[in-house]
Formats: structure tokens, C-alpha cells, sequence
């Protein structure tokens, strides 16, 4: 029996495969761009339920989808308030603090080029360290609570974010900015009219590296040190009591909520940005 | 032809698993005719989850969360406890005004969790005192495993191992007088720590019985060699240690430490303090480590066998 | 062509005032591979009224020169005056519009929102920028597309919206840079048409850089040849057409005549690439 | 020359905002310390105090400096207190993730360019494949490669790849798209293979683009390793160090231990830029 | 303009064999703003020996019927035969070179090897391969440049490459889009002779797009002017001007007339946009 279920995993891939195949040939549709990876995302987790119940995997290890989701409604309340805890206040307030001091710091390396020579090598080292190191050292500084999760998911989207920045601000090509000096416009004209709007495809590119970065610090961070709530506590304590499944349900939510953080600052990126060709070629 | 054993400890190299790298060295598990492997553990590796996976075929484990993982649905048993007393207990400051588990009441107290909060919540309902905070209740931390939160001043109280954290702290420069400690054990409410665990099934196949017999001896033995030689054994585990990070004096002080929780055992379970441990956790507060009383989580037929 | 950077004192324009003065005018750019003479001793006086032509082959400095005029690019030799001014104050007063080679309207404003760019910034009044911004749409037929954004409008489209942005403030000299080098021979005939008419009705002094014989002949009093590195003007030539010129102007003697001396003129200072 | 002045510039305000935030973060910890001994600390004292710790909340740049002497130079290579094994066990682990994540990236846009039923299906997954957070199931995947009986090396490889691979695909989706409509059309005109266009256009065209992903990834490639080496008992390697630095209080362990990562960061994204170079003159790209 | 499709059976051409052939050719490209009619009910008849250009307002079809020709593009009316066969068969047979607007180089290979890359395509054997790369860079008065990369030349010599790319194998039919276009005048009139010259030499039938009516009078033996949305020929102009044609003959009054002609002709069709 084991080994039918197996194989009725092995026909469901055949199944899945056949259908996105079929999709894919049919003609642009409204509503068919998100059909494809549905299937295919149907198709994983049926596997996986007849992987699992196949080959009898014990739940401690690995539990099925159906499991997992049942975790998920049963300790719905849960998972909201570590949900509050880690994402709404440790990664959203760190990712703020980051991105918004990053942003400051770029209009002041822009300004100064002995700034962009000295510090841009510098944070790139910088970006190089594994955070994951910090993580220890700001929970001795900053404490239990969500602030030393937002001081790490700060210090994680600050390069990036910088970078990104810098790089937008020097974006305006060489006519653009002549153009600003035939009028004869301020520097803060310049910057208002021509450097930032340049700079709108680079910073969301930045802010959008960031959304992911958020909140896998933020739960990193509580591995180290938290308050007895916060999605990396739970996942930490009920790995200890080999609850999987309310594990693997902490993993959906923060699956989730970092697609939708993500998707939220595409949305924001195509409004902004709706001139670069980019956004214009769908 | 040696049998493999693999062996999960639950923690990093340390003296706390003295015996069984002392076994090793000393070639007592060669001499029993065994090729035992040493993993060592983590932060994040739960002992029965490996066991359940088939990683290992005996792990070291605390009996609360061996009790919560038999509960779960991974079978482990108990064949041996080398392991007499606890070495757990809370460490305070004197000044935060903490004299009694009373005092405890509006105070930070940093607790272990990942199967070790278990002993913790039980104690705390037994008193009657609330873990959710407020003036009434203690505030309880999720304490990585060091004493930064106590020196640093970000909890009242924070959890010590006798043989390990409470010596971190003295090393730091604070004065045994400025301490408050409550070991566990004083309290009654300690569970058993360290024993050897297996997979039940594997106890009905009478070849892995076997195994296990010339294991647990071997390891007792090497027990018993570890607490006539501190030193040496602490230096045993020194050269085990793949990090680097350890140092002598510490894993000496350690092993002196470890050798009086082990003096009382000779590897055999004591019904009584089993029968202790369950009690205190079917007597823990609301979310409880188990919720009915165990059936089959120990066998004294391996140490019956092995202590002949 | 013996003596011919001398030729910019012809008698007939001598009585305005100049506008654009180069005196010795020279520009070395330092580069990786040794100093690049882009500009060397050029003397040209531009008067008030006057449109000039500057033609001569790729790299002969056409560019650069109109880049000195606006302060864009300063020189290493030689002096330069616009409107009497360093050209660097001439900027700040504001004193010409300039037209890049490309349109380079910025993508994230309208049609509208580029032409009221330069109003914003010289601090125009809101409402006399809507009307400035109105007039100079249908200047160069591009009412009722204000709220257009660049990409929706074809290139010679853009092309003549970044003429407006030019024309929508009061300069009265006007820098372009090939401003019609990207379009098809229909559509830049009928700019150029529209541009003399401007340029008649205006009294601007417009400086003008082409690669087209027939385009500066077409439009020009005067075309400046030039001849590339060190980049020097090789003939001023006078042009005798009249004020008024219909587009079949291209096919009379007198204007073939002179595109041929434009041609000379061109083929002795080119090197073969 | 002179573009090392700005950098020396804020390197040496970085190093004095650090012993500031020093004598700040330590403070403390020195008063007590006095108070038990019964001294009083004049402000000179107080500052050497601050600056030679055991266990500093932030140890000195000095202190730093001279735990990595003390653990490079200073040890045999061989020993496991050196930096340089704890290094290489780390640097092995990093290269073999970053080989298979980089392949896998490679293969999975290659994939996404050909195959347009994956190309719609696939790549939103990808994007929240990486929303995980790799340091919770780390422990899971050890786990369960454990009970097929693989250890060391490999679980942590495979946890290096699944954060090397993202940025490959993410890059090389893009540098396999670059070539023009019109160059497309070149080659349809010669009436090339879909083979002969992969090997001719896509691929070279996507070169620069696979360079950038690849620095990225090596460094994600780091940052798993280490994070594979959290959980797996602390054995060996960099990460190892971190955490048993963090176990017995020994922070200027850690800050070397972290030092020492970004410098074998840097080295690598150094290397896949020489590499690039190199690749780049060949191929003239750089002009 | 009465009837002027069929000018194309013109007399003195209809001896030659045909080689592009199309009969009411249409295509209409789908888009997101309704259909667009790039071709309508074309109908050309191209011989062998012919250089045909094609002339007219942007976006008319000009390209769109070189890349049907190429089979780039699939008509959704009427037919084409190319050599006689299917636009495809004749692609799969290499029976044309084409040369793209953009010189299009590939930056990471030498000038040598970009010229190479067909010949290793269609499976030459080496030895040939160097021949021909050698002889074609001389044909382009490229030699000595064969290792050179694309930006180490200038534009006009990147694009006299990219044709050589195209004549590098044997194909007798060249299909060229604004080859030229992006190139100052003097080089222009340069390759333009060059041009001249290779086909007198080698016989080959080309078809060339471009948007300057100068280039069409002097370049071709037949010129087809179209016009925008759809796209139509709205006239074809057999050139009366001798197979020998010297830079100077622009100035001669046929060549004015012919060339007034074509303007006209463009002028008709062109709509105000
Ligand atoms: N910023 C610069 N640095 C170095 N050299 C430059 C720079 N700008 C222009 N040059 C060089 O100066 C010379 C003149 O350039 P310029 O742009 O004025 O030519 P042009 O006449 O406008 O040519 P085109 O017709 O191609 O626009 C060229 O050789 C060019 O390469
Ligand atoms: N792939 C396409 N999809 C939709 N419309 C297209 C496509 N290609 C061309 N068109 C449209 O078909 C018409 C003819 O285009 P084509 O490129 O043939 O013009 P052209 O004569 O070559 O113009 P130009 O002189 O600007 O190169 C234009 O209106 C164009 O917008
Ligand atoms: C996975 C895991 N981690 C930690 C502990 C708790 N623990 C066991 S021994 C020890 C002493 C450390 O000095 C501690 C804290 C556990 N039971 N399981
Ligand atoms: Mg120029
Ligand atoms: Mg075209």
C-alpha cells in the first residue's frame, strides 16, 4: 500500500506537469499567470502528503501538508501573536530604521564623493559579515525584546539598501543632469525632480531585497535570546517538544507573510516606477 | 568484527559527557568488542528526533523531554541513568531582593526552553505563581545558553547548570556572596537529567539487547574512571573537542562538578526518582509536558544485564 | 581654404550686437590615452538674430562648442562671452535654452510636466506656467497631448516636445544639438519649417548643430564648417538666401551652390575612418 | 593612492567610535567590578579598565586584533584553536555549496528561458523559497539526512546551496534573456540550432550577469555554511566558533570568529571578481 | 498616383528571372490596442540583378516586408516566394544575407570572429572559414582590423563589418535595413559607393531600406515608395540613371527630377502625425 502511494505521488507529478504544460501553450488570459504556479504548488504538496504517508516518514521528522495545516487552524491565535511580535514589530520597525537610515546616509554619500570612496568599500566588508554572528551580540545589548530584533533586521537591510541607493542616485545619465544645469536649478531642485525619480527603480530594488532579509532576521535574531512569544521562539521551543507541525505551520506563516511583504512592495515599485520600461513591457 | 553504536549527546563536547569520551580513549568500548561514534549535539538537535530518524541508536537526554517525545509518538525507553541527581538551578542576584521562590513574584527570570522550561513551570505551578508576567507573576526570558542576561543585568534570575553556568559567572568576577542559588533539587521538583535512551523496538531484537548491555557497561565504567580522575578525564574531553573553544581549567572544574551528580549512580534507574519526575510533571501548570502517566519509558533489563 | 577663420566679420552682420564671442577658444580633454584636442583657437562671433549652422564630421567638436556656450564644459584657452557675460553667469540669468541631441524627456512626468520642468524650477507663478505650457504645445502642434507620457508619443513627437521645454521659458538664445538628427526626412522638413517660422517671428538667436548639408543650408544666415582634431573652423560661410524660404528653395542654383561649398568644405577637413 | 586616504579617513573613525562605544558599553561592568574590589576609579582607570575585559560587551579593536594573531599566526594550522582550520573546514563547505548552487541556478534558468510552462510555474516559488527562514529548518534538514546517514559535509553544503542557488536563477534568467530581439533574429536568419544560438548568444550574452549573481552567491554560500554549522553540534568551522564563543561568554571569540568570516568573504568575492576579469578580457568584454 | 502597382512589370526588368515575389501580401500584427495593418495587398516583383530600396514614412512596413522575406515574420494574407520557394525553405537553404538596422556586433567576439560566426553556423569547414573572413574583411576595407573588438571601431566601420558579416557566405540576395543610418554624411556617401561597387562586381540581388531619399536615387535601379497604416506601395520608380554612377552625379538634373519625384511621392502619402 505504501508503495501505491508512492506511486500515486509519481502520477500527480505527471498530472501537474501536464497541466502547466497545457497552460502554457494556451493564449494570455487575465487570472492564467497565477494558475501555472498554483498547480505546480498543488502538485508539491499533494506529493508530499503521499511521499510522507508512503514511505510512513514519522511525523517527528517530517509531517504532512495535511498536519501542518491543521496546526495551522488549531493554533491560529498562536501564530497571530507571534506573528505580531516578530514581523509587526521586530522586522517591520527594523526594516523602517534600515532602509530609512540607509536612505539618508546615500543622499549624503552622493553628496560628498570622499564619503562614496571611503565608506562604499568599507560597507561592502561590512555587508559581507555574516549577521547571523550579530544576532548573539545585539540581544546582550539591546535586550529580549523585539528591539534587539530590529537593531539585526536594521543592520542586515542597511548595505543592501545603501548600495542600492547610491547607485540610483547616480543613475540620471549625463544629459539629464546637464539639462538640470542649463536651468540653473539647486541642488535640492536636482534632487527633487530629477535625481530621486531616476533613483525609484534602485531604491525599490533595495527595498525589495530587504522584505526578505526582514524577516529571516528578525526570526533569526529571537534564536538567540527572546521573549517567550515571537515566531523563531516558537519554532525553537516546539522543535524541543518535536511538534513539527506547529513548526511547519510557523514556516507557512512566515512563507507567507514574506511573499506578501514582497509582493506589497512590487505593487508599490509598479505604481512608483510605472514609466521605467521595466514596468511597462507587461 | 565490531558492532557500530552511534551515540547522540545532547549538548557540545563537554564534561558532561566525560564518561563516554573517558570509555572511548581508555578503549573500554573496544574491549567489549564496540565501534561506538560520538555525535555531539546543539542548540537546535532534539536528541529523539535523530533517534526517530535513525541518525543514532542511543542518545543521552533529560527525562522531561524524553517523557514529551514518548508522548509524541517516538517510543524512546530508558535503559540506564548514570546520572543520580540534578545539577539545575536558578542563580540570582542577592541584591534584587530575591530570598525565597516567593520573592520570585514581578521578577525577570531567564528559563531554558527546548524541553528544559518543563521542570521550570511545574515549579512555578506548584506555587502558585503565574509565568505570564505582571507584578504577580514572573516575567520568564527565552535565555540562549549563557549567563550574559544575569551579568548583564537583563533578568533577576537566570537557569545555571551547577557544572557549568554558575562557574561562568564566578569566573566573571561576581563573589559566590552576591548570589542567591535554588538548586532544583532542594526545591523537589528536580527530574532526572542525563540517562540513556533507546528506540523501544529495538529492545525486541535480542542482538541490539545485546549491544546495549556491553554499551551501558562500558560507558559505567568509564564513568567510574572519570570521577576517581578528574583531570585526566577533563583532558580526555579537551582533546575531543573539535572547536577549540574550551579550556582546561574550566572542564576541569566541570568535571569535579559532574562527578557529584554521577557519585550516587551506578547506571542503574531508581524507580523512586522516575516515579519524582513524572510527578512533578503531571503536576506543571497549564500546558503541560504530559498529560498522563507514562507506560514502558524505562527497562531495567539492560542494566540488570550489564551490571551482573 | 586659405584665411578662412577670419571670415566671421562679414559686413552686412557686423551691426548687431554679438551675442556669442569665442576668442581663441581651445578645449583639451585629458583622457586615459593622452589629450584629446576637441576645440583649438576657434574665433566666431554669433549676433543677435543670427542662426548658425555647425556642421563638419563626427568628434570635430560641434558639441563641445555649444557645451562651452552653456557652462556645461569649461574651456582650457581662450575666452568666451555670452551675452557679455562669462558664460557661467549667462546660465544663471538664464539666458538660452538648450535642446540635447536626444529628447530626453524625463519618463515619469507628462508631455506636460517635462515643458513645465524649467518654469518650476526659475520659480514661474503656477498659473502663468499652465499658459506658457499651453502655448508652447501648440507651438509645435502638440495640443491636446499634455497628458501624454514620453513613451506614448512617437519620436519625432518627443522631439518637438523637448523644443517646447526649450521654448517655454524666455531665453533669447537657443543651443540645439542635432535636435532632428533622429527622424525621417518628411517629418524633419516640416520641423524645419516650423523652426524658421519661430525663429522669424521670435527674433531668438538660435545656434544649431546638424550633420545635414541640405538642413543647415535650408535654415541657416550662417554655417560654421568645422574640421575634427584638433577641432577647428575651417569656413564661415555667409548664406544669401532670403528671409523668407519655401521648402522648394532646395532646388534652386543658389542653394545647390552653396551645399556644394558646404561639401568641399567638408570633404577637405574629413579623414578617412 | 589616493583613493586609499578616504578609506583610511573613515576606517580610523570607525576604530574610534568603536573604543568610545567601548569604554560606553563597558562602563558598567567595570564600576562593579571596582565596587567589589572597594576601588574607585579615576576616568584613565576606568578607561584601560573598559578596554581589557574577558567579557566585554564590545571588546577593543585591540583585543580583536590580537585573539586573531593569537589564533592564526600564533597556532599550528593544524590545530583546532587556529582560525585558519576552523576556516578552511568552513571555506571547503562554502566552495562545494556554492559549485552545486551555482549549477543548480544555472540549470533552473536555463529551464525557465527553454520551458515556458516552467518559466510561469516555477519562479514565484522560487521567490518564496526564499522568504524561509533557512536557520529554522536547518535543523530539519540535518536531521533528515542523518536518518539517510549523511553527516557533516554534505547537510551543510546543501544548506549553503539553498541560499547560493536564488541569486544564480534570479541573474542568469535575466543574462540568458539579454540578447536582442534583433540578435535572436540573426541567428534565425543563419538558420542556427537552438543549440548553436544556447552556445553562441544566450550563453556568452549572459556572462556579466552571471558574474554579479555569482559574487552574490558566494557570500550567501558563506552565510549558510555558517548557518549549517550552528546546529550540527558546533563541531568544526567558523560558525562553530561564533557559537561556542557565544556558549562560554567569549566575545572577542566571536568578533574574531566573525572577523574572520568577513575577511573569507571578501576573499572569495575578490576571487569570483578575478575570475570575472579574467573571463571578461578573454572574451573582450572589457574594453 | 493612378495605378501604380503594377509599374512593377516594368519592361526593360522583366527579362531577369524573378527572385523575391509577392501577391497581395498583407500582414496584420495583434495587439493589445486592436490590429495593426503593418502590410496591405503588397504586390513586388524583385529580380535577380535588382537593387531595390524601400522608402517611406516611419513605421509604413518597411522592415516588416524585409522580415517576411526573411521569414522573421509570417504573413497572414496573400503570398510570397522567395528563389521561388517558401520564405522558410529559402531561410533553411541560406539563400539571403541580412543586415540589421543596428550593426549589431557581438561585443565578445573579435571583428574576425563576428564575420566567422555564420560560416561556423552553416558548418564551413575552417580552412575556408579564415579564406573568406580574410577576403570579405578586404571587400569592406577592413583588413588588418580582423582582431580588433567591435568598440575598438568607429560606428561607420562596425557597420561596414556587420555587412561584411552578411556577405560572407553565398547568398545571393542581400536584404539590408537602414545600414546605413546612423552614420555622418560623408561616411554615408562613402560606403554608399562602396556599396555601388559590390554589387556591380558580384551580381547579387539586394533589397535596402533607408529613410534618405538621396540614398534611394543614387543606390537603386528601382525604388518602392510606401506609405503609413496600412502599408501600401503607393509607387515604384524604375531609375533611369547608368549602372555607372559617380558621387557626382547627385547634382545632375535627372537625378534632381527623380529625387523630387520620390519626395512628391512621399509627401502623398504621408500622414501629418
Ligand atoms: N568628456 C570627454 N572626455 C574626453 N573626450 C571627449 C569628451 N567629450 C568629447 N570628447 C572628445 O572630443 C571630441 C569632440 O567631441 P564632440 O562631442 O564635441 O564632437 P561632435 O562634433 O559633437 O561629434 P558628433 O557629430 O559625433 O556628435 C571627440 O573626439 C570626443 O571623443
Ligand atoms: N511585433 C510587432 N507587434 C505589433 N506591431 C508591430 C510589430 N512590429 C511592427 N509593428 C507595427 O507595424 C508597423 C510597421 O512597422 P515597421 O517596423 O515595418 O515600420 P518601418 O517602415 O520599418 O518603420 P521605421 O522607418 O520606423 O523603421 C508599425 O506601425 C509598427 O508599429
Ligand atoms: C538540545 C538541547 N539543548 C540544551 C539542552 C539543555 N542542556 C543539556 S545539558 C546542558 C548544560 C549546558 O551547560 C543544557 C543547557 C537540552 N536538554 N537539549
Ligand atoms: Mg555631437
Ligand atoms: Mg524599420
Amino acid at each position: 500500500m505504501s508503495g501505491g502511494l508512492v506511486l500515486a505521488a509519481l502520477v500527480v507529478w505527471a498530472g501537474g506537469w501536464w497541466m502547466n504544460a497545457r497552460l502554457a501553450r494556451m493564449r494570455a488570459r487575465p487570472g492564467l499567470g497565477l494558475a501555472a504556479p498554483v498547480v505546480f504548488g498543488v502538485t508539491v504538496l499533494l506529493m508530499w502528503e503521499l511521499v510522507v504517508r508512503g514511505l510512513n516518514v514519522p511525523g517527528a521528522i517530517l509531517p504532512p501538508p495535511s498536519a501542518i495545516g491543521s496546526a495551522f487552524v488549531v493554533n491560529g491565535g498562536t501564530l497571530w501573536e507571534d506573528f505580531v511580535q516578530t514581523f509587526l514589530k521586530g522586522a517591520l520597525s527594523g526594516y523602517a530604521i534600515g532602509c530609512g537610515l540607509a536612505f539618508l546616509v546615500a543622499l549624503a554619500v552622493d553628496r560628498s564623493g570622499f564619503l562614496k570612496r571611503g565608506l562604499l568599500p568599507i560597507g561592502n566588508f561590512v555587508a559581507a559579515l555574516p549577521i547571523i554572528g550579530m544576532a548573539p551580540i545585539f540581544v546582550m545589548w539591546f535586550g529580549f525584546g523585539w528591539q534587539s530584533k530590529a537593531a539585526v533586521v536594521a543592520v542586515m537591510c542597511f548595505f543592501p539598501m545603501l548600495v542600492n541607493t547610491v547607485q540610483g542616485l547616480a543613475a540620471a545619465d549625463r544629459m539629464q543632469a546637464d539639462l538640470m544645469r542649463t536651468y540653473a536649478a539647486s541642488p535640492w531642485q536636482t534632487l527633487a525632480k530629477l535625481k530621486l525619480p531616476a533613483a525609484g527603480p534602485f531604491i525599490f530594488n533595495g527595498l525589495k531585497i530587504c522584505t526578505t532579509l526582514a524577516l529571516i532576521g528578525a526570526i533569526v535574531a529571537e534564536f538567540f535570546g527572546s521573549p517567550t512569544l515571537g515566531m523563531g521562539f516558537r519554532i525553537s521551543t516546539q522543535v524541543g517538544r518535536l511538534a513539527l507541525d506547529v513548526v511547519w505551520a510557523v514556516i507557512l506563516v512566515a512563507a507567507l507573510a514574506g511573499s506578501a511583504f514582497y509582493g506589497l512592495v512590487t505593487l508599490l515599485e509598479r505604481a512608483a516606477t510605472f514609466w521605467h520600461p521595466s514596468q511597462r513591457g507587461r | 568484527q565490531d558492532d557500530d553504536v552511534t551515540l547522540q549527546l545532547q549538548w557540545v563536547t563537554q564534561a558532561q559527557f566525560a564518561g563516554y569520551y573517558v570509555a572511548l580513549e581508555n578503549g573500554y568500548y573496544e574491549e567489549e568488542g564496540l565501534d561506538v561514534t560520538i555525535q555531539p549535539g546543539g542548540p537546535d538537535i532534539a536528541p529523539p528526533q535523530v533517534l526517530a530518524g535513525g541518525g543514532a541508536d542511543v542518545m543521552l537526554n533529560w527525562m522531561p523531554s524524553a517523557l514529551a517525545a514518548r508522548e509524541r509518538g517516538v517510543p524512546v525507553v530508558n535503559i540506564a541513568q548514570p546520572f543520580k541527581s540534578s545539577g539545575l538551578m536558578l542563580t540570582c542576584w542577592a541584591d534584587s531582593g530575591i530570598e525565597s521562590p516567593e520573592d520570585f513574584r514581578g521578577k525577570t527570570i531567564g528559563v531554558w526552553f527546548f524541553g528544559n522550561e518543563y521542570p521550570f513551570l511545574s515549579w512555578m505551578s506548584q506555587l502558585g505563581i503565574p509565568t505570564d508576567g505582571g507584578d504577580d507573576g514572573v516575567t520568564v526570558l527565552r535565555q540562549a545558553f549563557n549567563v550574559d542576561p544575569l551579568l548583564q543585568r537583563q533578568a533577576d534570575c537566570i537557569s545555571t547548570m551547577t557544572y557549568n553556568e554558575y562557574g561562568q559567572v564566578l569566573d566573571a568576577g561576581v563573589g559566590e556572596d552576591e548570589l542567591v542559588t535554588f538548586l532544583y533539587e532542594e526545591q523537589g521538583v528536580s527530574t532526572l537529567e542525563d540517562g540513556i535512551y533507546v528506540l523501544e523496538e529495538n529492545l525486541e531484537d535480542p542482538a541490539f539487547v545485546d549491544k546495549m548491555v556491553r554499551f551501558v557497561r562500558a560507558s559505567m565504567r568509564g564513568w567510574k574512571w572519570a570521577e576517581e580522575n578528574p583531570t585526566d578525564a577533563a583532558i580526555i574531553v579537551l582533546d575531543n573537542d573539535a572547536t577549540g573553544a574550551q579550556t582546561e581549567a574550566h572542564q576541569i572544574r566541570m568535571m569535579g562538578e559532574i562527578a557529584k551528580l554521577t557519585a550516587g549512580s551506578d547506571g542503574t534507574l531508581d524507580p523512586a526518582d522516575y516515579q519524582r519526575t513524572v510527578d512533578t510533571l503531571l503536576a506543571g501548570g497549564s500546558d503541560p509536558v504530559i498529560t498522563a502517566e507514562p507506560e514502558g519509558a524505562w527497562t531495567h533489563a539492560i542494566t540488570d544485564l550489564a551490571l551482573q | 581654404m586659405p584665411e578662412p577663420a577670419h571670415a566671421t566679420t562679414a559686413p552686412d552682420a557686423a551691426t548687431a550686437p554679438a551675442v556669442i564671442e569665442a576668442r581663441d577658444l581651445s578645449l583639451t580633454f585629458e583622457t586615459n590615452d593622452g589629450p584629446v584636442h576637441a576645440l583649438r583657437d576657434v574665433n566666431l562671433t554669433i549676433r543677435k538674430g543670427d542662426f548658425v549652422s555647425f556642421i563638419g564630421p563626427s568628434g570635430c567638436g560641434k558639441t563641445t562648442f555649444l557645451r562651452v556656450a552653456a557652462d556645461l564644459e569649461h574651456p582650457t584657452g581662450g575666452t568666451i562671452t555670452v551675452n557679455g557675460m562669462s558664460p557661467e553667469e549667462a546660465r544663471k540669468s538664464r539666458a538660452y535654452g538648450y535642446v540635447f541631441q536626444a529628447a530626453g524627456l524625463y519618463p515619469w512626468r507628462t508631455i506636460g510636466g517635462n515643458i513645465r520642468l524649467p518654469l518650476e524650477i526659475m520659480g514661474y507663478p503656477k498659473p502663468e506656467q499652465a499658459g506658457r505650457v499651453r502655448r508652447t504645445l501648440e507651438l509645435v502642434d502638440l495640443a491636446g497631448f499634455e497628458n501624454k507620457y514620453p513613451w506614448q508619443l512617437s519620436g519625432g513627437m518627443q522631439q518637438r516636445a523637448s523644443i517646447a521645454r526649450a521654448l517655454a521659458f524666455d531665453a533669447d538664445i537657443l543651443l540645439m544639438d542635432e535636435p532632428f538628427g533622429a527622424l525621417d526626412e518628411i517629418v524633419r522638413d516640416h520641423l524645419n519649417e516650423q523652426l524658421l517660422a519661430l525663429w522669424a517671428r521670435t527674433e531668438k538667436t538660435i545656434a544649431f548643430v546638424t550633420h545635414s548639408i541640405p538642413e543647415a543650408v535650408y535654415l541657416s544666415t550662417k554655417i560654421v564648417v568645422m574640421s575634427p582634431r584638433p577641432g577647428r573652423v575651417t569656413d564661415v560661410i555667409e548664406s544669401p538666401l532670403p528671409k523668407e524660404r519655401p521648402l522648394d528653395i532646395r532646388d534652386t542654383p543658389e542653394f545647390i551652390e552653396i551645399a556644394h561649398r558646404v561639401r568641399e568644405g567638408l570633404r577637405a577637413g574629413h579623414v578617412e575612418d | 593612492m589616493r583613493s586609499l586616504i578616504p578609506i583610511l579617513t573613515i576606517l580610523a573613525a570607525i576604530v574610534a567610535i568603536w573604543y568610545a562605544g567601548a569604554v560606553a558599553l563597558n562602563a558598567d561592568w567595570a564600576r562593579q567590578q571596582a565596587e567589589r574590589q572597594e576601588r574607585v576609579l579615576t576616568f584613565s582607570e576606568l578607561v584601560a579598565e573598559t578596554w581589557s575585559q574577558d567579557r566585554p560587551r564590545l571588546p577593543a579593536p585591540h583585543q580583536v586584533a590580537v585573539e586573531l594573531w593569537d589564533t592564526t599566526v600564533e597556532q599550528r594550522i593544524t590545530s583546532r584553536r587556529s582560525l585558519i582550520h576552523h576556516g578552511w573546514i568552513t571555506l571547503s563547505v562554502t566552495l562545494a555549496g556554492f559549485a552545486f548552487g551555482a549549477a543548480l541556478g544555472i540549470a533552473l534558468a536555463i529551464g525557465i528561458v527553454y520551458n515556458r510552462a516552467m518559466d510561469m510555474s516555477v519562479m514565484p516559488w522560487v521567490i518564496a523559497s526564499q522568504t524561509i527562514p533557512i536557520l529554522a529548518i536547518a535543523p530539519m534538514i540535518i536531521v533528515v539526512l542523518n536518518s539517510v546517514g549523511m553527516q557533516g559535509f554534505i547537510p551543510k553544503a546543501i544548506i549553503a546551496t539553498y541560499l547560493s542557488f536564488f541569486p544564480v536563477t534570479v541573474g542568469m534568467v535575466k543574462g540568458l534573456r539579454a540578447p536582442t530581439q534583433m540578435q535572436l533574429d540573426q541567428m534565425k536568419t543563419w538558420n542556427a540550432s537552438g543549440l548553436q544560438g544556447f552556445l553562441r548568444l544566450r550563453l556568452p550574452s549572459s556572462m556579466p550577469y552571471l558574474f554579479t549573481s555569482l559574487k552574490i552567491a558566494i557570500a550567501a554560500s558563506l552565510v549558510g555554511t555558517i548557518v549549517g554549522e550552528l546546529p550540527t553540534g558546533a563541531v568544526a568551522g567558523l560558525g562553530a566558533r561564533l557559537l561556542a564563543g557565544s556558549y562560554y561568554g567569549q566575545t572577542v571569540q566571536i568578533w574574531s570568529a566573525l572577523f574572520a568570516a568577513a575577511a573569507l568573504a571578501a576573499v572569495l568575492i575578490l576571487a569570483v571578481g578575478a575570475v570575472e576579469k579574467f573571463t571578461m578580457r578573454r572574451m573582450g568584454f572589457t574594453r
